[in-house]
């Protein structure tokens, strides 16, 4: 069970968390086209490394917020509030750090 | 007024299942009847919610306020339970109208049911299924948070050292009565 | 060597001293008609069919570890054909019928066990959900039977089918044909045909980079083991199909997410078939070893690290006392984790890609498997004739583009 | 009297308490402090078990958790009988009962050790190459066979009764193991002021120092040592010390399972009290300090009962107080295993010599030579013989240049032999540390760590007493400083007692059989042997993976504790490689196997799930109504009146309601509030239909699809005032629709000033279906006129019910004229019983789901995951128009306008009408264009819903069909078992297809 720093109550448990899928996902506009939905809504980055997912503290503060956690070692590098840009991890990490 | 007559009793739903009570280790007892609000919004309705409440809304997450016989738990960063005295409710939704800036106040009395849990061993009946650190230095006097019990959603409330207060949701009152049942039965019997 | 009881004695005459490696291991050739990227079950068979059928023996198999060694060593070995909609039950059918002569074509004894799959229904809305398999199934001649919750009992004793439960079983349906694999033999089977028509399989050889000509199509891959020319390029490679589907530029529908399994100690026979439970997600069958093995749940977040929360195994195990209450003394003795390929529709992905050359077969999520014989058959007829088998057509890339999905998981999965 | 082998005293049993147990029906007796094993020992008993495939009788190995062979089952009773434990780990209590397995007709005569003697063609991997002939017999013959003969212990007869408990738990520094190591980073890091929480899955603290007798601590014993200091930590409050509770698991970012035995080991387990808790601990940081095992020999016949380790002798001697034999050889490759000879001989057992693999003597072998017993060096053991305990060995003398030559034969009934030591470094494996090899002593050893955990001790590597202490403390020290910052002084412990060997002598041993036919056990319990290892390297298994499920050594129930390393190095040296460039295998969870029954916890029967019950449940239930499952809900199904079967009481509400009225428990549908000034322009960017010109006290039914343009959910949306909606949704889709609702509010349109409350168990909602609804509902309400003129078909007013403070919407889910009263919950059952009795009144009734869904049938309104199943657009539900076109945007807009999401194929919702009246469709029946189609012919679609309908005199259905809309009229067949059913495509308005009852 992952600990997953939420960026409003703190490092929690992460079965009070829902997964929601990869971060900064633009969502498809009114008269996209097929290919343009489908890049929206299925076509995913995957990544074997860093990646920008979102959660929600649902049993906890209900926020959704954002991510960087790396796919292999599970660790995470950064929580972040929806909106905040995705952190530079070349820069040192401020508020929103990790859990460790 | 006629319809006044056929005004019936109000049924708790903590307050219909029987009480759990292990001498001084662990006791869960009904809180009965309550008003509760949930009041979301941002900015000045905050301050303007406080003045109506008569309790100053916290803006540290996962901390309770209280004031007389009412208080304000923050839930999330735009989300507090307001609770007061059964009977209430009207009242206070009078005076939230006054709030000129955008919120929302909802009545939630009903939607929710709580039981007090105390006793030398609370914390460890409580940690049978609630996944959080309980110990003073991490979860203190006075703090409040949503989290879960086993596989029910529940807000808990440390009143005290060994005294917290359990809200869920009412039709999950039996569910965490009988998990807590079984948790405490160890307690049963001092050792 | 031919594999039977008479050689098996003969050799146990010399002590078992001449039995030959089951598979060559030889150094890679500088250029192939055809790579299969990734040696396990998929790859293999894809790699034993384009020899055998196809009479494409110029062949290589690279696989980064030891074949195998992902998620054809890691699942709960279930194969199974009762699928709900058209162009499923075609594919998995075709992996069935294959399943069932597959040892005496390998000359392997795969193990193949058709003792039944259960699928047990707890509510309304899966007694409506599991009907409409079952008639479909029928109608598509695929073997099906509808359970009373006693007959489910006496087909697998020792299921509970109190009524005073939290979520009793009302129903089930059963196909007879569904069963178990021994899963490792499955990819050393394929392999040591394979190899045996000159396939070459190149362990602990991973692909590093994709190269493309100027006119966009495949060149060749730059391994670990260096550079291998290849004329057409199959990616079967469960678990990491984004990562190598991404060296060629290609961004794919797929998320890959944690899968758990476990097993119990040996027992005497207890659990005589497979049963499967969506609602309280739980299936079960029990190895010729005795072992229960048991399906988890998958984790919520991409991961490919092989491992999952204590959540996903407690929640899991609590399903299994429910149908078997006589197995919470039984005791789990090992637990691991998978990574399964996710698409939104959970169908598969087996065809042509925007690069010349490029084939993949991916996208299995939990059900890989059981297609293991077909999904290998599909790929190399599609590298072999360069378009996809009649079969796999309708699992294309670009469904999701056109909206035409294959959605098994929304026919169970809505709640009213 | 006292047992045949217990010695004249010593031990940590209490002598003065006599446990009876029995095994296999022989009553034997037992002490306070014995283990199952180690009163077998005591009383002679040698024979234990039979091996998994040769059924080769055989007996302990070892004295812990890492027993390969004496698995046994242990029975209570019926429900509580536990197979598959190992003797070594099953404390003793009076009467216990305990049999052993996997053997017939009986442990001594067992038919199975006739695959002994077909053990040459038994070899590993057989199996894949025979039994394919002919194809139907694998099924039919062998694989029964093989089946019957596989598996060990047998499940309970019975279910469980036991409890299991949880626990989460949270500390500074978690100590894994707690020898002197683990006990000296505890109180290290207790000392430092942290919160720490110990576990040792032995029922006594001090590890080793337990079988030890020669360890001495700052001038104290050893075992006494370990008693103080654990009494010292058990008394502090920020200190939890954990007996009998193994870590088993090793999850993400330091979560660590283990399971604590609570009550297996006591005589009568108190009610009160659970068997087993799984306790889930978050640790800042982990001491790992699991010391060390004891690696076998590999050599010639070496599973023979009374061959053991020789640590597991000591143990038995220092801990029991029991002779593991009477007349010893010891075979050793360290200096390890002299102590066991030395203390057996001290015990009475005369010892024969120690064999020791090495040229040189060590001074272990200068003290045994003093201490009178034989040293024989370069000397190996190339035969053992014996029955059902061994009786001989054949020694071997070992030349320098590797040749070999016959020796002597003696007999003995006990070997005690030792290769060395394997750091247990499990735990550290699971936690995805990664490990190195020392290359000097052989063995793998913790490396870079992947989680927040140091090793101590001899899991590390350390060998001597004073060493494991050091290395424990400054584990301890550097642990709490890291958790919390806390200092402790240095430490430094004065010990002396027994140095173990980590590393030792690898794989098979020298000895002059025939390598290729000899039996040298690798993996006892899977009788896997060295030569099994080269065969499969020789059939081109060279990764360690291959071997091991080709052989599956390392595979049976001890996980492969002692048999990895040596098969390992057999493998190895078969294929001339360096034991890293084999690999090794992977440590998976658990480190000893844990009980389903814990991990299920309190889950179980009515806790499995939480049940949820409507305020009027118990009303429904007084009533006899049965319930089905919705979700987490308990629904009313129907409320059979007096000899009533459901097909009646159903057909009976049906008629009701539309004849007069019927009574419906609506409160389990899900209710969201929405508040704010941007609420409308929210919900009208949510939903398909428009809403921003929806007016204060009016209702419209909203549907809500995906962005993938597929329909998710629906209900109907109320305007309470301006800035205020109550939104409703069916009943298992409340909670995603909120979080759906949640997620495009705070990440796609944060801007919007609105906001979401769950109402959903606030209001108890009752519906008031039919003719005299209006009549029914009259009374009971104030503040709000009645008439269709005020308040019409598709309203909602705030009012007065009972006299509370209610919600009223008139809509109608019957095509009758209906209300939706909703009360404060707690009034819930009120509002029930008043109503139910005012249309009792007026002859109407309570109906349940079943009628529901019937009149919602019969009117054509669909179910949102009956008749939709996800893959459905708006407009293949018949609903095209409620779909705002004009809207710039909405969910699903861009969705749904995908190539293949239009056009004739797509499947809509339309009426069935059997030709046959009486016949109700299967629901999910498939529809075929002929009467009797091909296999695997093409189906239009299915049948959704299907009901006998009361009303309209005949059955019904709903059904999606291939371009449905555009077949009205036309004949269409749904193939069942007993033959084709003819039926005919109609508009899915069954009842008042003008909708004049809506006004009653």
């Amino acid at each position: 069970m992952l600990l997953i720093t939420c960026p409003y109550c703190g490092p929690r448990p992460e079965i009070e968390f829902a997964a929601r899928g990869e971060a900064h996902v633009a969502r498809a506009a009114p008269d996209a086209d097929g290919e343009a939905v489908a890049a929206s809504l299925y076509v995913r980055s995957n990544p074997r490394g860093v990646i920008a997912e979102r959660w929600r503290h649902v049993a906890g503060c209900g926020r959704f917020f954002d991510a960087l956690r790396h796919t292999v070692t599970d660790k995470f590098v950064a929580t972040y509030r929806v909106g905040e840009p995705r952190p530079d991890l070349a820069a040192p990490a401020g508020a929103g750090e990790g859990t460790r | 007024m006629a319809d006044l007559a056929l005004r019936p009793a109000r049924v708790d739903a903590f307050g219909a299942l029987p009480s759990l009570a292990h001498g001084s280790r662990f006791a869960a007892t009904p809180v009965g009847p309550a008003t509760r609000f949930v009041f979301r919004g941002r900015g000045p309705a905050i301050d303007a919610a406080a003045t109506a409440f008569g309790v100053a809304l916290p803006r540290e997450a996962c901390r309770a306020a209280e004031a007389a016989e009412r208080a304000a738990l923050w839930l999330g960063p735009d989300e507090w339970l307001l609770l007061a005295p059964d009977g209430e409710g009207e009242a206070i939704a009078a005076a939230f109208r006054a709030i000129e800036a955008p919120h929302s106040l909802v009545e939630v009395s009903h939607r929710n049911t709580a039981v007090t849990l105390s006793g030398s061993e609370v914390t460890k009946v409580i940690a049978s299924g609630c996944p959080l650190d309980l110990h003073l230095t991490t979860f203190p006097v006075g703090m409040c948070t949503r989290t879960l019990y086993a596989k029910a959603e529940i807000v808990l409330w440390r009143r005290a050292v060994d005294r917290f207060r359990l809200e869920c949701g009412r039709s999950f009152a039996p569910y965490v009565h009988g998990v807590l049942a079984d948790a405490a039965a160890e307690f049963a019997v001092a050792d | 060597m031919h594999f039977s009881f008479l050689s098996l004695l003969r050799n146990a005459f010399s002590a078992h001293r001449d039995w030959p490696e089951q598979w060559r291991s030889p150094e890679p050739k500088p250029a192939y008609d055809v790579v299969i990227v990734g040696g396990g079950g998929h790859g293999l068979a894809a790699a034993y069919y384009l020899a055998a059928e196809f009479g494409i023996r110029d062949v290589a198999v690279v696989e980064k570890g030891w074949i195998g060694g992902g998620n054809t060593g890691r699942n709960t070995t279930i194969v199974r054909s009762n699928y709900l909609l058209e162009e499923s039950e075609a594919l998995y059918d075709h992996a069935l019928k294959l399943w069932e002569n597959l040892s005496q074509v390998l000359n392997y004894n795969v193990m193949f066990s058709p003792r039944g799959v259960m699928m047990l229904a707890h509510t309304t809305h899966d007694v409506q959900s599991f009907k409409r398999h079952f008639h479909a199934n029928r109608l598509a001649g695929i073997d099906t039977e509808w359970l009373t919750p006693e007959e489910a009992r006496d087909w697998c004793p020792g299921l509970n089918i109190a009524r005073d439960i939290r979520y009793p079983i009302v129903g089930a349906t059963l196909q007879k044909r569904g069963g178990v694999a021994r899963h490792d033999a499955v990819a050393w089977g394929y392999a040591r045909a394979a190899s045996a028509l000159g396939v070459d399989i190149l362990e602990n050889c991973e692909v590093t980079g994709i190269r493309r000509a100027a006119d966009g199509s495949i060149e060749a891959l730059d391994t670990t083991k260096g550079v291998i020319a290849a004329k057409k390029v199959g990616v079967s490679a469960a678990g990491h199909t984004s990562v190598v589907m991404d060296m060629a530029g290609v961004r794919m529908p797929i998320e890959s997410f944690p899968l758990q399994a476990l097993v119990s100690e040996p027992l005497k026979p207890i659990v005589s078939c497979v049963v499967m439970s969506n609602t309280i997600h739980a299936y079960i069958s029990q190895s010729d070893k005795g072992d229960l093995v048991i399906g988890a749940g998958t984790d919520q977040y991409v991961s490919y690290s092989q491992t999952g929360g204590m959540q996903i195994t407690a929640h899991t195990l609590d399903a299994i006392c429910e149908l078997f209450p006589v197995l919470r003394r039984v005791r789990m003795m090992r637990n691991w984790g998978g990574i399964v390929d996710t698409t939104a529709d959970r169908s598969p992905i087996l065809g042509t890609t925007p690069v010349p050359g490029l084939y993949v077969n991916c996208g299995w999520g939990t059900g890989g498997f059981k297609a293991t014989p077909g999904a290998g058959h599909l790929l190399a007829a599609t590298i072999a004739k360069g378009e996809p088998h009649p079969i796999a057509a309708p699992f294309s890339l670009d469904r999701f583009a056109r909206g035409r999905l294959i959605d098994e998981a929304a026919a169970a999965a809505v709640a009213h | 009297m006292s047992a045949a082998f217990r010695t004249a005293s010593g031990g940590r049993i209490d002598r003065s308490k006599q446990l009876a147990f029995t095994f296999d029906g022989v009553r034997m007796i037992g002490h306070p402090g014995d283990t199952l094993a180690s009163a077998l020992t005591a009383n002679g008993v040698r024979l234990l078990a039979r091996s998994f495939k040769y059924h080769r009788p055989r007996g302990l190995v070892a004295a812990g958790s890492e027993e390969p062979n004496a698995l046994v089952t242990v029975i209570r009773d019926d429900g509580r009988t536990t197979p598959n434990l190992a003797a070594t780990t099953v404390e003793l209590y009076d009467g216990l009962v305990a049999v052993s397995q996997n053997r017939w007709p009986s442990l001594k005569w067992d038919v199975g050790a006739l695959n002994d003697l077909f053990s040459p063609i038994f070899v590993s991997g057989f199996y894949y190459k025979t039994f394919m002939w002919p194809r139907s017999f694998w099924q039919k013959v062998y694989e029964p066979r093989i089946r019957a003969a596989a598996g060990f212990g047998e499940a309970p007869k019975a279910a469980d009764p036991d409890r299991y408990a949880n626990r989460f738990a949270h500390c500074d520094v978690l100590v894994i193991g707690v020898g002197p190591a683990g006990l000296a980073a505890a109180r290290a890091a207790a000392d430092a002021g942290a919160r720490v929480i110990l576990c040792d899955e032995n029922p006594e603290l001090g590890g080793s120092l337990l079988a030890d007798p020669s360890a001495v601590i700052d001038g104290e014993p050893g075992a006494a040592w370990a008693a103080s200091i654990a009494a010292d930590l058990a008394a502090r409050e920020t200190v939890t010390l954990l007996t009998r509770t193994t870590a088993f698991g090793w999850y993400q970012d330091n979560m660590v399972g283990l399971l604590e035995r609570v009550t297996d080991h006591l005589a009568d387990p108190p009610d009160h009290l659970p068997r087993e808790r799984l306790w889930q601990v978050r640790a800042k940081r982990v001491v790992i300090a699991a010391g060390a095992l004891e690696r076998p020999l590999v050599f010639p016949e070496n599973d023979r009962p009374g061959i053991m380790l020789a640590d597991a002798a000591r143990t038995f001697l220092a801990r029991h107080g029991v002779a593991a034999g009477s007349r010893a050889v010891v075979f050793t490759a360290t200096d390890s295993a002299y102590a066991a000879a030395i203390e057996a001989k001290a015990a009475g057992v005369s010892v024969a010599l120690v064999a020791d693999l090495r040229r040189e003597a060590s001074p272990a072998a200068e003290a045994a030579r003093a201490a009178g017993i034989r040293v024989d060096l370069a000397t190996t053991i190339e035969a053992t013989s014996g029955g059902l305990s061994v009786e001989s060995v054949r020694l071997a003398r070992v030349a320098a240049n590797g040749s070999i030559a016959p020796g002597e034969t003696i007999a003995c009934d006990l070997v005690l032999h030792s290769a060395g030591f394997t750091p247990t470094v499990h735990l550290f494996s699971q936690s995805r540390g990664k490990l190195r090899f020392d290359a000097d002593r052989g063995v793998f050893l913790p490396g870079e760590p992947h989680e927040d955990a140091t090793s101590a001790g001899a899991c590390n590597g350390a060998e001597t007493l004073a060493a494991c202490l050091a290395a424990g403390h400054a584990a301890g020290a550097a642990a709490a400083r890291a958790a919390t910052g806390g200092e402790v002084a240095e430490r430094a412990y004065a010990a002396e007692g027994l140095a173990i060997e980590i590393g030792g002598h690898f794989g098979e041993v020298p000895h002059g059989r025939d390598a290729s036919r000899v039996k040298c056990f690798v993996d006892l319990q899977h009788d896997v042997t060295a030569k099994d290892i080269r065969l499969a390297t020789r059939e081109g298994f060279r990764s360690i993976e291959h071997v091991k499920r080709f052989t599956t050594t390392g595979m049976a129930t001890d996980q492969g504790k002692a048999s990895n390393m040596n098969a390992l190095a057999v493998a190895a040296a078969t294929m001339g490689l360096d034991v890293p460039q084999v690999g090794l295998t992977t440590f998976r969870r658990p480190y000893t196997p844990v009980s389903f029954g814990a991990f299920a916890g309190v889950n179980r029967g009515g806790l499995f799930d939480p049940i949820r019950r409507t305020p009027s449940h118990d009303a429904a239930a007084a009533r006899g109504a049965p319930f089905e499952d919705v979700g987490l809900w308990k629904r009313a199904w129907w409320f059979p009146r007096d000899g009533e079967d459901r097909h009646a009481a159903v057909a009976r509400e049906c008629r009701t309601v539309r004849e007069t009225v019927g009574v419906f428990d609506a409160s389990t549908l899900g209710k969201i509030e929405v508040v704010g000034p941007d609420a409308a322009e929210f919900l009208n960017r949510m939903y398909v239909n428009p809403f921003l010109k929806l007016g204060v006290g009016r209702c419209r039914y909203g549907i809500l699809c995906r962005d993938d343009g597929f329909v998710y959910d629906d209900g109907v949306i109320g305007r309470i005032a301006e800035d205020r909606f109550h939104v409703t949704t069916t009943t298992g889709g409340a909670p995603r629709v909120l979080m759906m609702m949640e997620d495009y509010l705070q990440t796609e349109w944060p801007e919007l000033d609105v906001w979401l409350t769950s109402t959903t168990e606030q209001w108890a909602v009752v519906a008031i279906q039919g003719p005299e609804a209006r009549e029914v509902i009259a009374p009971l309400v104030a503040g709000v006129d009645l008439s269709t003129a005020a308040f019409p078909h598709m309203s909602v007013a705030d009012c007065r019910i009972l006299g509370l403070p209610g919600r009223l919407f008139r809509v109608s889910f019957t095509g009758e004229l209906g209300y939706e009263l909703n009360v404060p919950a707690d009034y819930g059952a009120a509002l029930w019983d008043a109503l139910l009795a005012r249309a009792e009144a007026l002859g109407g009734c309570a109906y349940g789901t079943e009628t529901m869904h019937v009149l919602r049938a019969e009117k054509g309104y669909i179910i949102v995951g009956q008749d939709t199943d996800g893959t459905l657009t708006p407009a293949d539900a018949g609903l095209a128009r409620a779909v705002g076109k004009s809207k710039p945007d909405f969910v699903g807009k861009a969705g749904m306008a995908r190539p293949d999401l239009t056009g004739p194929h797509r499947k809509e919702i339309v009426g069935l009408l059997p030709d046959d009246p009486k016949c109700v469709l299967d629901e999910g029946a498939q529809i075929t264009a002929e009467a009797n189609p091909a296999k695997g012919a093409h189906a239009l679609g299915h049948v959704t819903s299907a009901y006998w309908s009361a009303n309209v005199g005949r059955g019904i259905a709903l059904a999606m069909v291939e371009g449905g809309r555009s077949r009205m009229g036309t004949k269409l067949h749904v193939p069942m078992p007993t033959g084709p059913i003819a039926v005919t495509v109609v508009d899915p308005v069954f009842w008042d297809k003008e909708g004049k009852r809506l006004d009653g």
